[in-house]
């Protein structure tokens, strides 16, 4: 019988290596795996590649990851938000690298990673700083920049549903890019905020369906990331 | 500043005003984060529009009541929302489409610098050690069909914000339609910036002289 | 008030255009919209390029449309199925052209159409005549060609439930090409099984946002083309 | 046919369970139109595979009971299905995002032509007056990441299909990786097509007189 349920957030990301490229979920806080990133401290992988909008708030969460000096690269679209003080940090530092990508393009080069497609056009950045050293190409008259897809060895992603094949709901805007990088992974691990019968998803709402997840483990209470900043928690705690 | 004294040109409001009256019924809009935010306020009665925001939402309606947010119901900048009967929800993937694939009618953005040529800067200074981020503006820039800008005519310190030629690094080139000042309503035409209408107390020539980029009426 | 409902499939059609490029949704006779392709025939628009992966069976809807030398030219992936006679003959007699595309490279074209992407690679069809003079070219190691996106003028699409701002949900593998017509069209054309109330849709269960639909047509009760078919049936009747 | 006389070979139906016996539990399997459809009737007990329907259904089940089909819930052979529990609906895109993206464990074919190099040729024999249809056939082979053929040795009227050259248009270049015909199973390796095991009365003589490709054992 396949059972992609696991139980512990642990176990999740046990096989996470280190230099592993990594997509974390997540807008801001909205649909950011918390747990599974703090069980990914706990398990002490390094050298990563993380690939996620945002860089995190306070000192838990992704910004947590990136104290601890996990994080090899950053690829993002915004890598400073109202609290987001670690990566600033480390950037001026010259400690960690930054690529900066926009986000629909960064959104687009994931999907398309997931999709079998290897590269694609744009017209986002093109006569900016972040199409230099691409190429560029006009097509009826517009320019339009070459941009690679991604790939990663992980993804760790935020979802509402989940059921033992995998397939998952999203809540509200904590979908942002969760399905997308669920299909752009090898192994694409989820912490679900509750775990289902199969066939209770009805097939048609189905957002992420089962193929594209490696395991899930149920979170059934996640801690929302601005009431551990508000209150200046670091993990671990 | 002069403001204090007499009143010269529109408040962040009437400027907010301005742009919601020139968005047509039925729009689909984006609405950068800040004084864009703003526009929503300020919509006629009997047109509806209605507001996208690129982190997966179509339908996005009023800031909820204290004690209602749902940290997982926000907006492009991070802050609770809610929807409108009748709004979806969508992956980063779906929402750029919408973005890139020239579906949306406005966007409304802040901004840095306008040139003479409609180019925007509004992401990044271009300074060494500035933290560069720039979020899905250069995608809104490239895709939507028409996008106004909404920003102070002049920096806090007095510079020029409409300049002959950006000196930060662009969000996009010959990109915007119209921008609305404090001190004007400027459309980018093909052959310059055109003033459409001026504020409270604004002259031509107070215009020009706090204008880098040559101006025309 | 937004209200995208019009009151009849001819006027929901009303200002299709000789010379249009249309898609048209279904996979076989699942999602094809045979009400809104009839009025299209009484309606009369010619020299039609129509994007749809089949070519429509018997002598109703997409078939009808072609043996009424609608169509100049098809794009599909399977332009012969079990009762396609029409296609067939018209083909043979060099009296319309075809585009073959596989299907993947179909769908993902029509999707890049209606994502702004005006060109992408993909490994389908290398080294076989599909890919013959197109450019092609080597990422890491493995062959990809480039394909354009398809744009049209018009979708023709078969839904299940519509909402007056043009939210549509599907049903079943209904759902096929629909989602993906809608984005590429300038003008996204819709019957739907049912019209209900804003706010009705779950905004979680959406499939078709409604900023990609133009008008929205109810038929309650649609026919089936097999039904047609099986009774030798003729449009116009 | 000889098969008339004493049996020599497997029949439709072991092929089937051949094949079906070479998935791993848990694989997502996309089944081609015809023959490779009665893989799914074969799985071992205790085994569970998840079948893709490239028109838009993961988790199809069987056939529906007499008077229960659906018009609108179909495989790709357009012939009426039924879900189990845990299954999807998605649009095209999405479904060949699951083909072309690799995440399809094993696809079963049907094959006009094979070559010793593991060539494909199963979509059309390139005649002048052929209607040439591809469907879903090139996207399959270029992303799944297991391509197996189940096939009759020969055509019907005794031509070799196991061919040194694909005179027929390809589907994909390289491609399969296991050939399940009525007389072996053969392995598409680096060196040639090794044969795996043979069916019975069926001896090596026997299959190399009938396989234009040179085979191994």
């Amino acid at each position: 019988m396949i059972n992609k349920i696991v139980k512990s957030a642990a176990e999740a990301v046990k096989d996470i290596h280190d230099g592993a490229i990594i997509m974390i979920s997540g807008f801001g806080e909205a649909g950011s795996p918390l747990e599974l990133i703090h069980a990914l401290i706990d398990q002490g992988a390094k050298d990563l590649t993380i690939v996620s909008n945002n860089t995190g708030s306070g000192n838990v969460g992704l910004a947590a990851l990136i104290e601890h000096k996990r994080v090899k690269k950053m690829i993002c679209s915004f890598p400073r938000t109202a609290n987001s003080t670690v990566f600033p940090e480390l950037y001026n530092a010259g400690e960690i690298e930054l690529e900066l990508v926009p986000q629909g393009t960064l959104a687009e080069r994931i999907r398309s990673g997931g999709a079998g497609v290897p590269a694609f056009y744009t017209p986002a950045s093109v006569n900016t700083p972040l199409a230099e050293g691409k190429e560029s190409r006009i097509f009826d008259g517009i320019e339009y920049v070459l941009e690679r897809s991604i790939k990663a060895d992980f993804s760790l992603v935020k979802c509402e549903q989940a059921d033992r094949y995998g397939n998952l709901t999203y809540h509200a805007t904590a979908r942002n890019f969760g399905p997308i990088m669920c299909t752009a992974a090898k192994k694409a691990i989820i912490q679900a905020k509750k775990v289902v019968e199969a066939g209770r998803i009805d097939p048609e709402v189905v957002v992420t369906p089962g193929i594209f997840v490696e395991r899930i483990v149920e979170v059934t209470n996640p801690v929302n990331e601005s009431d551990l900043v508000a209150q200046k928690l670091k993990y671990p705690w | 500043m002069v403001e204090n004294q007499t009143k010269i040109g529109w408040s962040k409001a009437e400027m907010a005003q301005k742009v919601a009256l020139d968005i047509p019924d039925g729009s689909y809009v984006n609405l950068g984060i800040g004084m864009p935010e703003m526009v929503a306020d300020f919509v006629p009665e009997g047109r509806e529009l209605i507001y996208q925001t690129e982190n997966g939402l179509l339908g996005m309606g009023p800031v909820p009541e204290a004690g209602k947010e749902d940290l997982e119901l926000v907006n492009a900048g991070k802050k609770p929302v809610t929807t409108i009967p009748g709004a979806s929800f969508f992956h980063h993937a779906d929402s750029f489409t919408m973005i890139r694939g020239g579906h949306i009618d406005v966007c409304v953005l802040g901004a840095m610098q306008v040139s003479a040529d409609g180019d925007l800067a509004n992401w990044s200074t271009g300074a060494a050690n500035a933290i560069p981020a720039v979020g899905g503006a250069m995608d809104l820039v490239a895709g939507v069909k028409r996008i106004f800008v909404i920003t102070q005519h002049n920096t806090k310190d007095g510079k020029a914000k409409l300049v002959k030629q950006c000196s930060f690094p662009l969000t996009g080139k010959g990109v915007v339609e119209t921008i609305y000042s404090n001190l004007a309503i400027i459309d980018v035409k093909e052959e310059g910036l055109f003033v459409r209408e001026m504020g409270p107390n604004v002259d031509f020539e107070y215009l020009k002289e706090r204008t880098e980029a040559e101006i025309f009426r």
